[in-house]
């Protein structure tokens, strides 16, 4: 069982698989950008340190253009590790210069640490494999079908988990919540009819423009409707107003204030009560 | 897997491991029918049965039925250690993880997050376990106990101190709260707790609970 | 009731009897407090074990503890009792792994192995199984939760403790479990972009996970 993880990955026994098949992946099967990966680095058939990172990219960003090609809709992941690949392999190809940019890690050690990684990533792979090989309880191997009732056993441990009491206090603290649930008090809204009796009411005093907030009668109780109510419930019946010729709104550009104005006296609506 | 027809040495194992994995007595034809054809079932009770003799553990027939059971002369061994399994009940899970985020707390303070009155066997059995303490009284008419968290209770989580408790970002990330998180949904964190106010507990405090002085003792 | 100090072949029946009565694996400590004083405890596991070598029914060590169980090449035998396994999924298993190899790491670190974020649903699907536990939290900026496996897990697959992981040696020689990946090397991410609490690990940090260096100072 031990030899699976010889540091040195051998893929000599990996299936034959040809560069093209390696096109026809099964997105399904594969978790992320790493994963596919891993998959064309075994198709190199060489150590993963001594792996072509030059040639793995041209191998990905293949299947890239494949995926896309055929439709298949590839997580920004994907992307972005093409995008990474394609830098990677660019600087790798670029002639070494004295010095790169100061900060940047040179392309050999990035290539190194992705192969590192890729490495990695096989080892918990056969680790799954080789873990899963095990025989499993109650699968494989069973323990006694039927215990001795007298015997109450692991006395020395206590059968609580940080995840339980985790779940235990945040259980609690929901059932508090919906105990304490309080909707608040019920929203009153200022009625369009009080609205426009209230307008009518002061509209006689409206000779100038006037902004929106001063026309709209002012919240004084700490209950009944709240003063936004007020507002756009003025504003509603002052449209209606409008409409009736009784009054002007402007407003000079967007969200701008807004002012209201009485047209000329003698308008009819002043004699309707 | 044997592909070949088992031997008899075969058979006494097979019926070895059905026998002790089975919920309840199997009958020789029971066995019989788990293996292969013509196997000698009779013959292989009989073996195990002279193997286990005088052993710890035998095989025994009740009612054409054959089981394993322990000596009959080793039942003492059985009976002698019969503890109460430590599982927290979840009154006491509860409890305890309330008082482990909200702590100092009194017993006033557990009961109106738990909206249940606690019964006093639940905290009594926190302390005796030694997850949770007595940590001062509050200054509030009664005087009532506050309780924190002990030593045991570290150790039991493998926490190295309070500022390691889960917090909200543990609790999202292990799925327990998900997106409706009730408005203002905080989780105090214990280690910046303070007893305030709160004044230290005397030992041999008079009127401490009828339980603070066993605990007292025991620190 | 024997009165008199039980010889070895007694001491070994009582062991044998308390293994065969429990419902769970037991510890070498907890078959001792029900044994006279002084009784050897490791001398007759050992012999118990060489005797029940190649029965049905083998002794076997899980997360340090003992337990009788079937003998594995005999699983195709146990239909009846065989329960349908619950099926993780090849992230959830890999996420397993790499925390039993790793432990204690951290989301991120999991995170970073698979190249992936982790979906919502299969931590918490390893934790409510009992595979995995929260074991801390890293002494790095942001202090996350670190993760390891719970004894379930070790019970599950019979393996008696950490050290016991199939190639874990060899992974630790050929410096596979090192979680810091060289400084600089980062490939984007965008899926971790918003994570501002996932912290990368530095390497030569004060508590990088030392595989065999945590799970020592755990017991």
């Amino acid at each position: 069982m031990t030899d699976a993880f010889q540091p040195n990955l051998d893929f000599t026994a990996a299936e034959q698989v040809d560069a093209r098949e390696a096109f026809v992946v099964d997105l399904e099967g594969y978790e992320g950008p790493l994963h596919v990966l891993l998959a064309l680095a075994r198709t190199q058939k060489v150590d993963l340190l001594k792996l072509s990172i030059t040639r793995l990219a041209e191998q990905y960003l293949a299947f890239v253009h494949e995926a896309r090609r055929r439709n298949f809709s590839l997580a920004a992941d994907y992307l972005v590790m093409a995008s990474w690949l394609a830098y990677l392999k660019s600087r790798l190809l670029l002639p070494r210069t004295d010095k790169g940019k100061g900060d940047e890690m040179p392309a050999e050690e990035m290539a190194a640490a992705l192969a590192f990684r890729l490495q990695k990533l096989e080892a918990m792979r056969k680790a799954v494999e080789a873990i899963t090989a095990r025989p499993q309880l109650k699968r494989d191997v069973f323990t006694r079908g039927d215990p001795e009732a007298t015997v109450i056993v692991p006395s020395d441990r206590v059968d609580a988990s940080l995840y339980e009491l985790m779940a235990a206090y945040v259980t609690q603290r929901r059932r508090e919540e919906q105990r304490h649930y309080n909707p608040g008090q019920r929203v009153e809204a200022f009625g369009l009819e009080a609205a426009r009796d209230w307008l009518r009411d002061i509209l006689p005093r409206l000779e100038e423009w006037t902004p929106l907030e001063r026309v709209a009668p002012e919240r004084r109780a700490d209950d009944g409707p709240t003063q936004a109510s007020f507002t756009a419930s003025t504003l509603s019946a002052s449209l209606e107003l409008v409409k009736e010729g009784a009054m002007d709104v402007k407003q000079a550009e967007a969200f701008a204030d807004l002012y209201l104005k009485r047209r000329g006296r003698g308008q009819p609506l002043e004699l309707v009560p | 897997m044997i592909q070949f027809a088992p031997d008899h040495g075969e058979i006494e194992r097979r019926v070895e491991a059905l026998l002790f994995a089975a919920a309840g007595p199997l009958s020789a034809a029971e066995i019989a029918r788990r293996l292969p054809e013509g196997a000698d079932v009779g013959g292989a009770i009989s073996a195990l049965r002279e193997r286990y003799q005088g052993r710890g553990v035998e095989l025994e027939c009740v009612a054409d039925r054959w089981r394993f059971r322990t000596a009959p002369d080793l039942s003492f061994l059985m009976t002698e250690e019969r503890e109460e399994p430590r599982r927290l009940s979840k009154a006491a899970l509860e409890t305890l993880a309330i008082i482990a985020y909200h702590q100092p707390c009194t017993r006033a303070e557990i009961e109106s997050v738990r909206g249940v009155s606690l019964s006093k066997g639940t905290l009594d059995l926190l302390l005796e376990m030694g997850f949770v303490r007595l940590r001062g009284r509050r200054r509030t008419p009664g005087r009532p106990v506050t309780y924190g968290t002990a030593d045991r209770f570290l150790e039991h989580f493998g926490l190295s101190n309070l500022y390691d408790l889960p917090g909200v970002q543990e609790m999202k990330a292990a799925g327990l709260l998900d997106l409706s998180i009730p408005v203002g949904f905080e989780v105090p964190d214990p280690s910046r707790a303070t007893d305030g106010d709160d004044e230290p507990l005397l030992p041999g405090e008079e009127d401490a609970p009828e339980f603070a002085r066993d605990f007292v003792a025991e620190d």
